[in-house]
């Protein structure tokens, strides 16, 4: 059914006519598609894919959730730090003379060598640009006791200028593929194949999180800052230096990020792009905040779940609403659990 | 030397702007308006003028770029109802200007598998009543949460808009919709006033908008939903326990803000006269957000310059897009490290009955709260000389209507 | 030379002026309390000691040394450390964890002194040994102030400063928390005790100071305020 | 209507006298207003001017009902945080009429018995009924709405407004207009416009602050924002007023006005609540004194029987009732 060209022709009346609204109802079935066969047929592998990539968002998260429970600020650039980490990645492998395209005709020992150097490259210039961003940002608007939307507001600027100073330095366009190690499933389970990739990731980012959870909670650092969490002005009257301990949350954060970049590079080569980070970001955030934020185990948990439960929303109702699956599980925990799967903060559960 | 020199031409600077927005503050509604006037006509006239400098021509036609930060500065004027005034951080508003272009586009392409083509002028308040709906349907579940889960949510909400463009068929993605409608009429000449080559009837159209959305804007703003807004961005708390339905007034935010964006969508839509997906990313929200924050928050007219230099400069100056997006990144992090509040500070509007019940308590000069003026030369009298005598005795009573 | 000296002391919250100089000396072993109502201004003069609040003009000592030149952080290190007004128990780290936030510029803690310390805390509040892995949020009101003592003994701290403890105790613990407050003084460690109740504090004060409305409005020995009618009638006399 | 026909009216009396007032419940702000009646006023003018204000500052006294009958019933509260009994079933009433003042050591739950009044905070268990609604589960505005205002023992304005325009969000508690109102500017709402404002500036006269009226909230003197959130929780036409601590960081002789202020709102026909802890204040302005220790009510009565109250006594010295100074008891404030 066309309408005439002519504008106009048609009354008013069939605004509410309920017969114009019908191709919409109609097609509801066409643009969603609610494939419960391919999601039981690939649940284990779902799972296990989502637990993979699960355990990146994780490790982003608690960048998120370690800022959040200290300075209560949602540090929108950390997406941004963890771009730099990627870029960190990718130009170490260009470094070490690894070209896009071509697979590295290495023995394995060298490569996780070139690997663990890349990450560490990462750690590094992630871990002091989150520092960077903390000093340049926000610690004049600390100094001036800026309301909380400005510190939101700085934050988005400088996720904008950072993601835009890469955008001008190495192109719009996403570099080339470098894959130093590529998957080849080591064992199955029920039948899905379990990647040597996704082993490393995930034992590797469980392994980060003990040690950040362990240093939270054992180290004396770790102490400061949650003292500093809790209530800041008594974790001064024991001595704990404020704005050390902030340094150090932002430092561990961008070194998490770092990481993270490593295992995403891994698993996605073709993704060292200036707004990669945007929606891992957002992701990540979500993450944080489905677990409950400003608490590292909630992060764990939000990211493993987040990861599983795209992949199942994917099979689902098809690749292109994966990202749709992720916000509307944020709106609707958060509609139940306002603060969280496990609760807010490093204040109230134990970190 | 240049120090003393700077210090003394500071203040006096300061002052002399504090005593023009003084002045300006005292005026009653009417007064003000009617000294606009020549300020629209010139804005109206602006195109055919045409002046050598301000142009942006040969880069960009003049009468487009004057048309697209018109539609900005509207969608700005949305925004601050909901960030400025109300205290709430949307970061998805780019989804209901998404929302009022499609709407046009659903309702009149003849790409549109609803089959019908409206009139241009049934279109606008369909698209905003379908926007104002979709903000009362993204703010009942989320305006509960605190204020950053705010942000986040609604940064997911414009994703979901966005993806929703891509995914859905009748939608139609990237090939978008073509000729949407737009509005009828024709110069004496024949040639039709709104046309997709020429912006020139649809430049004034859009100022004509803004000024009666500004209209509206002030009438809300000087009422109890306006402080009631302030009051929530204030001290939620506090406003509740004096009363204010919080949540509610949230709400209403919210959906006036979402209308203004969906009106600015179908304006748009009908200028060009085509709409796919590609122009409601999130960065496109964030120089929204840049917009409002660079002309002061909670400041019409800040908004509105803010919304032009945001829109208008890189036309003129033929920026390379990306170096936009950092200049905007950059500026709002100095902005809120040096001037928070924008360039234009926070202003409002709160009593149109309080502008004559503080002249007849402090005399003529103190029509209006100081506030860009120290405690010290509050209103008693000892007001700046340069407050011209005003119209105290003669304006009548109410006299914003 | 005093221990401690605040010389006209100005503080601020914005534009609310909490302490219009205010001048008190607290000498080494003793025990001085402040009294007053609630913002005259004694808890604003606790924080202005401790560093979380800053000065707007004057000076303030610690044995001899310019306070106001030391990051709070560091004053603790000094060996000034305060029980905040609450109490200030981090509610999700244990009993244990709290005490150890205590001692968290100590460096010796694997000495035989940093053990004695140890000790003595749970000495003197046996009730915190029997919760010692419980949660700081989940304890009684009376506990979490014996924590915060506890804790706050951690440090080694010459001078202690107390903010009402006594707060929203029930009788029991008032008099338990005065006794051991005694005690600390008795094993040499000088305390300034801000309190509301007046009668308990001016009977163990040596020096007392008595606050309105940011000023310093009489002081003298324990006893002569305590004995001072128009004191009385003021600040005893809810009865 | 014309700004110069209000003044050749002006100093019209409305509702010239409490008498008159009192014999309607709810008596119209006046056409003519405060405003007009403050130009020109002469020394003759000044009674009826005051009559004005204080016909428009309590439109909602109703004096009709009996003094001293149970305006607010607090009932077996009981409020626990975590592991913390905040208030321990705590039961008592507020009478129509009086100023009851809720006394007790820092922390003995005065402020939290304050919270949970205007619901803040929701009770573990127990009710408080305002004329026997119950409002533990009622929307925090709707309390308002229902006759419970309060204030803040920090005070909480709104630092962007104007000492007016703060009051002016208190009467909008009893505004009906909504959006579409104010965005047409329909006549209701520009009739509630201007009753708001003079409403509000009758009020900042009667706490004796309206000669600060067009400056910024946070510009007033500290008195003055008490004051001025005194005002702002009157215009939301409260029948019970809570103060909250309203003269911590005052001098002796701010006490003393903010006294006679207290007494002058209970006299315009307002139930005060006050929780304070200097004792000239208290003993100065109550009637009746509900005493709060360690989350449990220890005493109920007149303030001379309360404080000979062996418990009370006790309470605040710790235990020792021997220590008790002799003769603070017999001194009256």
């Amino acid at each position: 059914m066309r309408a005439p060209d002519a504008p106009g022709e048609r009354v008013i009346s069939t605004v509410l006519d309920p017969a114009v609204l019908t191709p919409l109802v109609v097609h509801t079935e066409a643009w969603i598609n609610f494939d419960v066969g391919l999601l039981i047929d690939r649940f284990w592998a779902n799972t296990i894919n989502g637990l993979a990539y699960g355990s990146i968002y994780a490790l982003v998260a608690l960048g998120y959730t370690l800022v959040y429970g200290v300075l209560q600020l949602i540090n929108f650039a950390h997406s941004e730090i963890f771009v730099i980490g990627v870029f960190g990645v990718y130009l170490t492998f260009l470094g070490l003379g690894f070209e896009p395209g071509a697979l590295p005709n290495l023995p394995l020992a060298a490569i996780i060598l070139d690997l663990i150097l890349a990450g560490i490259v990462a750690m590094v210039v992630a871990g002091i640009a989150a520092v960077g961003l903390e000093r340049v940002a926000y610690r004049p608007l600390r100094r001036r006791n800026a309301p909380r939307l400005a510190f939101l507001i700085t934050a988005i600027g400088a996720s904008f200028a950072i993601q835009q100073v890469i955008r001008i330095v190495r192109g719009s366009n996403p570099e080339g593929t470098i894959r130093l190690l590529p998957p080849s499933p080591v064992f199955t389970i029920f039948g899905a194949p379990v990647t040597n990739l996704q082993i490393v990731i995930i034992l590797a980012s469980i392994a980060m999180f003990v040690v950040a959870d362990q240093f939270v909670n054992r180290s004396r650092l770790g102490r400061g800052i949650r003292a500093v969490a809790q209530d800041p002005a008594t974790a001064t009257l024991m001595g704990v230096n404020r704005e050390r301990v902030i340094m150090i949350t932002f430092l561990v954060g961008g070194v998490l990020a770092g990481v993270a970049a490593l295992f995403y590079l891994m698993t996605i080569p073709q993704g060292a792009v200036y707004n990669g980070g945007f929606l891992l970001g957002i992701k990540a955030f979500t993450a944080a905040v489905l677990g409950g934020i400003g608490n590292l185990r909630g992060a764990l948990l939000g990211g493993l779940i987040l990861g599983v439960a795209e992949n199942y929303g994917q099979s689902l109702f098809g690749g292109d609403w994966r990202d749709v699956v992720a916000f509307v599980l944020l709106v609707l925990v958060l509609m139940f659990r306002p603060t969280g799967i496990l609760g807010e903060s490093l204040a109230r559960s134990r970190a | 030397m240049t120090d003393t020199k700077r210090s003394e031409a500071g203040p006096s600077v300061r002052a002399r702007f504090a005593a023009v927005s003084h002045w300006w503050n005292g005026q009653s509604r009417p007064v003000q308006w009617a000294y606009m006037v020549p300020v629209v006509l010139f804005l109206l006239a602006l195109p055919v003028l045409n002046p050598p400098i301000i142009t942006t021509e040969p880069y960009t036609d003049f009468p487009i770029s004057l048309f697209n930060a018109a539609v900005f500065a509207l969608i700005a004027i949305g925004l601050n109802v909901v960030i400025g005034q109300a205290g709430l951080l949307d970061l998805g508003y780019v989804g209901f200007f998404a929302i009022g272009a499609y709407t046009a586009a659903l309702l009149s392409s003849p790409d549109s598998e609803l089959g019908v083509r409206y009139p241009w002028l049934v279109i606008v308040p369909i698209a905003m009543v379908v926007t104002m709906i979709s903000g009362v349907i993204l703010g009942t579940p989320t305006l509960r949460l605190r204020g950053d889960y705010l942000a986040i949510v609604t940064l997911g909400f414009g994703e979901i808009v966005r993806l929703l463009a891509d995914n859905v068929d009748p939608l139609r993605g990237n090939r978008g919709f073509q000729n949407i409608a737009r509005p009828g009429g024709e110069f004496p000449d024949g040639t039709p006033i709104f046309s997709q080559t020429d912006a020139l009837g649809f430049y004034w159209l859009a100022v004509i908008i803004i000024v009666i959305v500004l209209l509206f804007m002030g009438n809300l703003e000087r009422s109890r939903v306006g402080r009631a807004w302030i009051a929530v961005r204030e001290d939620e708390d506090a406003a509740e326990l004096s009363g204010v339905p919080t949540y509610r007034f949230k709400i209403w935010a919210f959906a006036i803000g979402a209308a203004v964006g969906g009106l600015s969508g179908t304006l748009f839509a009908a200028q060009v006269g085509y709409v796919n997906n590609q122009r409601f990313d999130v960065t496109t929200s964030i120089l929204y957000l840049a917009a409002v924050v660079l002309g002061g928050q909670g400041n019409k007219v800040g908004v509105i310059v803010g919304a032009f230099l945001v829109s208008y400069i890189p036309d003129r100056f033929q920026f390379e897009p990306q170096y936009r997006f950092l200049v905007f990144g950059i500026a709002l992090i100095v902005l809120m490290i040096f001037r928070p509040q924008g360039l234009l500070g926070m202003r409002q509007h709160l009593l149109t009955y309080g502008r004559q019940a503080y002249r007849k308590l402090f005399g003529a000069g103190a029509a209006v709260a100081p506030s860009g003026l120290s405690a010290s030369s509050r209103a008693r009298g000892d007001l700046p000389e340069t407050t011209p005598d005003d119209h105290a005795g003669t304006s009548p009573r109410g006299g914003g209507e | 030379m005093s221990m401690l000296e605040l010389e006209d002391v100005h503080v601020a919250y914005g534009r609310i002026q909490a302490l219009r100089g205010i001048s008190l000396r607290v000498e080494e072993g003793q025990i001085v309390a402040l009294i007053g109502a609630n913002g005259a201004g004694k808890t604003t003069t606790m924080k202005a000691i401790s560093g979380i609040l800053g000065l707007q003009s004057g000076t303030m000592r610690f044995e001899g040394e310019d306070l106001t030149a030391i990051r709070a952080d560091l004053r603790v290190a000094k060996g000034i450390s305060q029980v905040p007004e609450g109490r200030g128990i981090f509610p999700g780290m244990t009993v244990a964890e709290n005490i150890d936030m205590g001692a968290y510029l100590r460096s010796d803690r694997r000495s035989p002194e940093f053990a004695a310390d140890l000790e003595r805390v749970y000495e003197l509040f046996p009730r915190l040994a029997e919760r010692r892995s419980q949660a700081g949020g989940t304890l009684s009101g009376g506990e979490q102030q014996m924590l915060a003592m506890g804790r706050a003994l951690m440090a080694r701290p010459r001078l202690l400063l107390l903010d009402e403890p006594s707060m929203g105790l029930a009788p029991q613990f008032i008099a338990q928390i005065f006794r051991v407050i005694e005690e600390i003084n008795a094993q040499g460690t000088t305390v300034l005790l801000v309190e509301q109740n007046a009668t308990q504090a001016l009977g163990l004060a040596h020096e007392a100071y008595v606050m309105e409305t940011g000023e310093v409005t009489r002081s003298g020995t324990g006893a002569e305020l305590l004995a001072d009618p128009t004191i009385q009638d003021a600040y005893l006399g809810v009865s | 209507m014309s700004a110069g026909d209000d003044v050749q009216r002006s100093a019209t009396p409305v509702g010239a006298t409490h008498e008159s007032t009192s014999t309607s419940l709810d008596v119209p702000p006046s056409e003519e207003g405060i405003l007009e009646s403050l130009e020109h006023m002469g020394a003759a003018e000044r009674a009826e001017h005051d009559a004005a204000v204080s016909a428009s500052v309590a439109p909602a006294r109703d004096f009709a009902v009996a003094q001293g009958e149970t305006l607010l019933a607090v009932d077996g509260l009981t409020v626990r945080f975590g592991g913390l009994t905040a208030l321990d079933d705590v039961s008592f009433d507020v009478r129509r009429g009086e100023i009851l003042g809720l006394i007790g050591p820092n922390g003995a739950g005065k402020t939290t018995c304050f919270n949970i009044m205007t619901g803040v905070y929701r009770p573990t268990s127990g009710d408080v009924l305002l004329e026997g609604r119950s409002l533990a589960r009622m929307k925090r505005y709707r309390i308002i709405q229902a006759g419970v205002a309060r204030t803040f023992q920090n005070i909480r304005l709104f630092g962007a407004m104007t000492a007016l325009e703060n009051v002016v969000v208190g009467t909008d508690a009893r505004h009906r207009t909504s959006v579409p109102g104010a965005l047409l500017r329909l006549p209701r709402h520009r009739r509630e416009e201007r009753d708001a404002v003079e409403k509000a500036m009758a009020l900042l006269e009667f706490v004796g602050i309206a000669d600060r009226a067009a400056d910024k909230a946070t510009a007033l003197p500290y008195g003055y924002q008490r004051r001025l959130e005194i005002a702002r929780a009157l215009a939301t036409e409260p029948k019970l007023l809570c103060l909250d601590e309203p003269a911590a960081g005052f001098s002796a002789s701010e006490k003393d006005a903010l006294s006679e202020l207290i007494l002058k709102i209970r006299d315009d026909g307002y139930t005060v609540v006050i929780v304070e802890h200097d004792m000239r204040v208290v003993l100065g302005v109550t009637d009746r004194l509900v005493v709060l220790d360690f989350g449990r009510k220890i005493a109920d009565g007149l303030p001379d029987e309360v404080r000979r109250d062996p418990a009370v006594i006790s309470a605040y010295l710790g235990g020792a009732v021997e220590d008790a100074p002799a003769g603070a008891g017999e001194e009256d404030a």
